[in-house]
């Protein structure tokens, strides 16, 4: 009595070597993935997703990253020079997060983690908007429903259960736009994300999981999560899921419209891998030295997303030079109207720490507001000598 | 009796206001584990999905965290759901959801979304029951703010405490008495009803003042009435809501009985009780006879079915309390 | 662009009826499970899976099973009679029980649920002490290391954690023994068992997810769980899963002896779906006629486990009527002891309230306990005519 | 200043009691998120992993409940996890584990298996941090029986009581002060040290009692200075220990001084202050020249990093209540 190498329906059981191998689970390469247009910018076909997209549109992409891309830097800048606290770089996810950003629909809703300024530039939220919490004057604080793009969520995972959820509300009222959640590698190991992808088979929920495995969390790399690519854990929850190159701003896109069709069609939840490389540090007091070597983040720089989009375009002469200045040009306006607006943002006023505890009021809230007030103002009556 | 009301036990009135409440708003939805055809297994939801439909009247997956971070996504979407915790103990998975996301949510966004979402959880011991089904967490969640917690203690507070606990727009966990599911009081469903965050005297006394709420305010009731025989006139105070705290009806009871003992099942260090205590001897130092005393649950594991009686607070327990108060 | 029926890597997109229907996911029938005797109790060939038993052992399941449902009848009596305060019967499930108990070494370590009987006594438990916790003396109490048998656990997944730590740390002292840990269709959609699945993955933990599916979580099918066989999703976490005719102790017995000798030979972990019916009520407080059919109930006793056994033992002669008639006494025997230990199963006393809450103490637990012996003590002074 | 005292930060100390614990006890594991190769987001963890290797310093999967679920398991199998939670806010996930496992296992076995897990919870605010990264939960875990509570407040604390938090026989929770990381102070590793559960009184004086625990310890010895020259004599008094908690060092505090303010970073609403007001006004009754105060955090989530200067107790709000205090 033995077990082969083969169980009932399920997996191979893989040799200890192939399961946990570092090299299988974080190559990428060959045809493991989706991918629509190599790192040298050549354009592949694919059996089953395709994108046709006119050149506008593909300039339009490029613009979107490269925006991105400097948006980001500028607040990586302004993190260092103190106007922010904090800042979570997307640098190397742009064509992730805009691919997969501009298969949405306006009526589609997204909810992202705390690093998807990318998505959040394609669903047109201002971004001062996303400095306010890093900058430390608020926690959030857009309004979500302005362009269905909920709040940054730090707590790793809870965001899929929020978006299950609303994808149900979707479904009850018969509307056939799609959830966008996203997640990363590292969360693809909390509970709460195995519990989304349970409530969105059973009700057949119009969602879409799109996790970026970028192949870090923090200083663990994806084997600590997983022992097989992310999204072959779809299939274990009964819906389908697909590994596409996130490199690939075409296939991202190509991917993630398919499995928003596929959800507002009816079908169902999908899980979509996005298999991607973060660039930079985990956030801005990080320091990736201390367990990550320079030549795996020197091959990653090879496969630049925005280098390989440009090398297409330039190979089917799709852009110009004026096209290349003028996003250039409005990239560094972005940056200085970003400069400009975060150090213009104010500090919230002391007594906003009461103000939305609650929407329908609580008496001890009250209460405690109004003696913090009382107490602030005591200070403006007096000039204490202890310097009290 | 006038035609609107009508004689029935708890949770027959908490199952009629779930039903007005999935009548009058096609917005609210009921979830969680068992709510469906089994009615739950306190028959609280009975026959709601049979009129209501499986769109509204929702069984869940055997998942809490996912319950209630689903509730919060459909609320997100314009929903209203009042969502089941099977029981106490087992609320605990959601906890995150509840603490991080739930009571959070609505001041991350400055106000922008609104939450209106409600826990029910049968709570609290005196079933028989075994290990985390008799449980009394409730200031484990009245710590955190952006939750609103109450407990009703009779039928007509049950009917309408959930009813203005699901009109609420913000987070309500709404614990029940599940011992006292059965005790069966008057519910007047047209009499419109008082703030759901203000305590009520349930009983009028001079002498000192018990507090309680839930499944305590029968047990204090009954003390009451005991040493009324002995010639001491208690006054019972039904807090009602346990966050906000109505500490004004409190102190105005304090302040002419000077002496107060809070009542609750749930264990006493780091509960309830101490927040009252504090907070009223700060309000009502010069007034207080005698320290506020309390009644409640050990610092140990909720005991095994055979030693609740043991465990929980009872007449006697209470009692032991007033005398000590008035002793001083 | 569309998802046609494949997506790459992932699962067929199953259509909406298939995947969501009842019929697929109960059936149980047909070559998706693992089987060596047929519900008529003829014996059938696997390829993969494979037991050869001496009669002797063939008659030590079968009295395995008929005193595990004897015991378990008995303790329904009891609740009846008022000796219990609740019940969870094990009715229908002695096979994937005793099959899979049977399947464990001494050094083995088992987590269960709370409606592991027939395991515990696989594991020499002595069945009063399962009553305790069910009669309301004690949460459990009995010692997990002398037979290497864990308390039962009532919040539903939390033991597969538990089980997978454990794992970890037989792993880390070089033991070759395996971890089996039980959960029910129910739990399988617990966050806390897809992080032990992720833990024992990632850890190569040598422990055994059991998954009994009884089909039922209280009033809840498994299709509320789950749009596909639960065994499936072992292999999203990278490691093999397998359904085996749950009332079939000889496939039980084989699957599970496969999948813990695959995890003592540093294979890592294994998923076993046992599909099975819970005959009974959820436990004694449960109304099943109010949410289940009497056909679906008469056709699962058509399947018995015991009367199969039975079956393939009269079929090949290899018990006789004198067996069946000691087995019986044995059983009879056995209800007295159990009916006779739990009406003399004394009360604890009040002080044990304060006992065993820490290992080293506490303050004020001691302060509490000292109170509330002379609070106690108070009483037997004073006859008060309160009725106080 | 002897051979065995060298002066270090409290995130020093910490590293190098993990680092004792290890050498001591092949038993020890460490294990959390990032605690490996980074040495922890605050690199309390640092260089033990290079050191002790992968199977006793362990990478976690990015799973709390996870984390704390296994660490049972790995603690019934003999060993003594030391578990790392990244921040305050990130505990919750694992709260059901810690709760309804952790704590009531050694109980629910009646004592037959022991629980020796450290959960190590670097919390509070004043680092500047985004939501989730500056909360204080510890009443939220010590109103649960089963657990013990402490949290240090200087270097030597931080060594020896880890050191004694990871020889306990129960499941100690261990709350780091964060924005002190980087005090220093002088650490006696040869110092036999008293009771883990002990308070100390770190400033003597006659006309109030300050208690406080962890970061707040400092803030009430500016505030002690700070009155000095004003005339007036504050005690105070480093709780340590938040379950269980040396009333008996307070209470004999009280009865010298006549008053207390119970100081922490958590909100006021159910938190210890509540806990330890209720108890001393049982204990200390006719002792006491004005109530119980209590300086804490407000009950609204724990706000955006520009106003936790406001939030924090401080200085001035501390003497404010002093002076409260002192007025009555
Ligand atoms: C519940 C929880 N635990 C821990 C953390 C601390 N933390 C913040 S980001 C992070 C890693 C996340 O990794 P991944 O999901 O891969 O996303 P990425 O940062 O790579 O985008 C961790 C551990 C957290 N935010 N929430
Ligand atoms: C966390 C938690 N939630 C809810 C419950 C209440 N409950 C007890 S058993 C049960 C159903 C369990 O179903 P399953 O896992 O299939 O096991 P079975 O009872 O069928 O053996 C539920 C919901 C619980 N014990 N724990
Ligand atoms: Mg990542
Ligand atoms: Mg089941």
């Amino acid at each position: 009595m033995s077990v082969k190498s083969t169980a009932v329906g399920g997996s191979p059981a893989k040799s200890r070597a192939a399961s946990r191998g570092r090299s299988k689970n974080r190559s990428g390469d060959g045809p493991e993935f989706v991918q629509l247009l190599t790192p040298e910018g050549e354009r592949v076909e694919h059996s089953e997703y395709a994108v046709d997209l006119t050149p506008q549109e593909l300039r339009g992409l490029y613009r979107d990253m490269v925006l991105t891309r400097r948006f980001d830097g500028e607040a990586v800048t302004l993190q260092r020079q103190g106007e922010l606290g904090l800042w979570a770089s997307l640098l190397g996810q742009e064509a992730a997060q805009i691919g997969s950003g501009r298969a949405t629909r306006h009526d589609d809703y997204v909810f992202p983690t705390y690093r998807e300024h990318g998505v959040a530039w394609t669903r047109d939220v201002d971004p001062l908007n996303l400095l306010g919490m890093f900058r430390g004057v608020n926690n959030g604080g857009w309004d979500p429903n302005e362009n269905n793009f909920h709040l940054y969520t730090i707590v790793i995972g809870s965001q899929t259960l929020h978006a299950t959820g609303y994808a149900m509300g979707v479904a009850k009222d018969g509307a056939d736009s799609a959830v966008l959640a996203y997640f990363g590698d590292g969360a693809s190991s909390q509970g709460d994300v195995a519990e989304a992808f349970t409530f969105a088979a059973v009700y057949n929920a119009p969602v879409v999981f799109f996790c970026q495995n970028n192949q870090w969390a923090i200083s663990e790399p994806t084997e600590r999560q997983s022992r097989v690519p992310i999204y072959q854990r779809a299939a274990g929850y009964g819906f389908p899921g697909v590994r596409v190159d996130g490199n690939d701003v075409l296939a991202v896109l190509a991917v993630t419209r398919a499995a928003l069709d596929h959800a507002r069609s009816g079908q169902g939840p999908m899980l979509v891998e996005a298999f991607t490389y973060r660039m930079g540090a985990h956030t801005t007091t990080d320091d990736p030295t201390r367990y990550r070597s320079d030549e795996e983040r020197e091959e990653w720089a090879g496969k630049d997303p925005i280098a390989r989009l440009k090398a297409y375009l330039d190979r089917e002469g799709l852009a110009d030079e004026a096209f290349y200045a003028e996003v250039g040009a409005e990239s560094d306006a972005l940056a200085k109207r970003v400069r400009e607006g975060v150090r213009g943002m104010p500090d919230p006023e002391p007594m906003a720490i009461f103000e939305h505890a609650y929407a329908d009021g609580h008496a001890l809230v009250d209460e405690e507001r109004a003696r913090f007030a009382e107490y602030q103002a005591s200070f403006e009556d007096t000039t204490a000598g202890t310097g009290r | 009796m006038d035609r609107t009301t009508r004689t029935m036990p708890i949770a027959k009135a908490l199952n009629e206001s779930l039903r007005k409440a999935l009548d009058d708003d096609p917005k609210v939805l009921v979830m969680g584990e068992d709510v469906g055809k089994l009615g739950g297994v306190f028959r609280i939801t009975d026959g709601l999905q049979k009129d209501f439909g499986e769109s509204r009247v929702i069984d869940t997956p055997l998942a809490e965290s996912g319950i209630i971070g689903t509730a919060i996504g459909l609320a997100l979407r314009g929903y209203r759901p009042v969502t089941e915790i099977q029981f106490d103990g087992f609320v605990f998975p959601a906890y995150d959801q509840i603490v991080t996301q739930l009571a959070k949510m609505h001041a991350r966004a400055l106000g922008k979304i609104k939450l209106p979402v409600v826990i029910r959880i049968p709570y609290g011991g005196g079933i028989g029951a075994v290990e985390h089904h008799s449980e009394s967490p409730e200031a484990l969640f009245a710590h955190v703010a952006g939750l609103k917690i109450v407990s009703p203690s009779n039928a007509n507070d049950a009917y309408w405490m959930l009813q203005q606990a699901i009109q609420c727009d913000d987070p309500v966990i709404f614990f029940e008495p599940k011992r006292r599911y059965w005790d069966k009081g008057e519910v007047d469903v047209a009499a419109v009803p008082g703030d759901l965050h203000k305590a009520v005297v349930a009983r009028p006394g001079t002498d000192l003042t018990l507090a309680a709420y839930g499944p305590m305010v029968k047990v204090c009731l009954e003390a009451a009435a005991v040493a009324a025989e002995e010639g001491r006139s208690l006054e019972v105070v039904d807090l009602r809501s346990l966050s906000p705290i109505d500490f004004d009806t409190v102190q105005a009871s304090v302040e002419r009985t000077g002496r107060l003992v809070v009542v609750h099942e749930a264990p006493v260090f780091y509960g309830a009780g101490g927040e009252i205590a504090a907070r009223i001897t700060e309000r009502s130092f010069y007034h207080l006879e005698a320290p506020v005393l309390r009644v409640g649950g050990f610092h140990a594991p909720y005991p095994p079915a055979r030693l609740e009686e043991e465990y929980l607070p009872g007449l006697d327990r209470v009692l032991d309390a007033v005398d000590r108060a008035l002793a001083f």
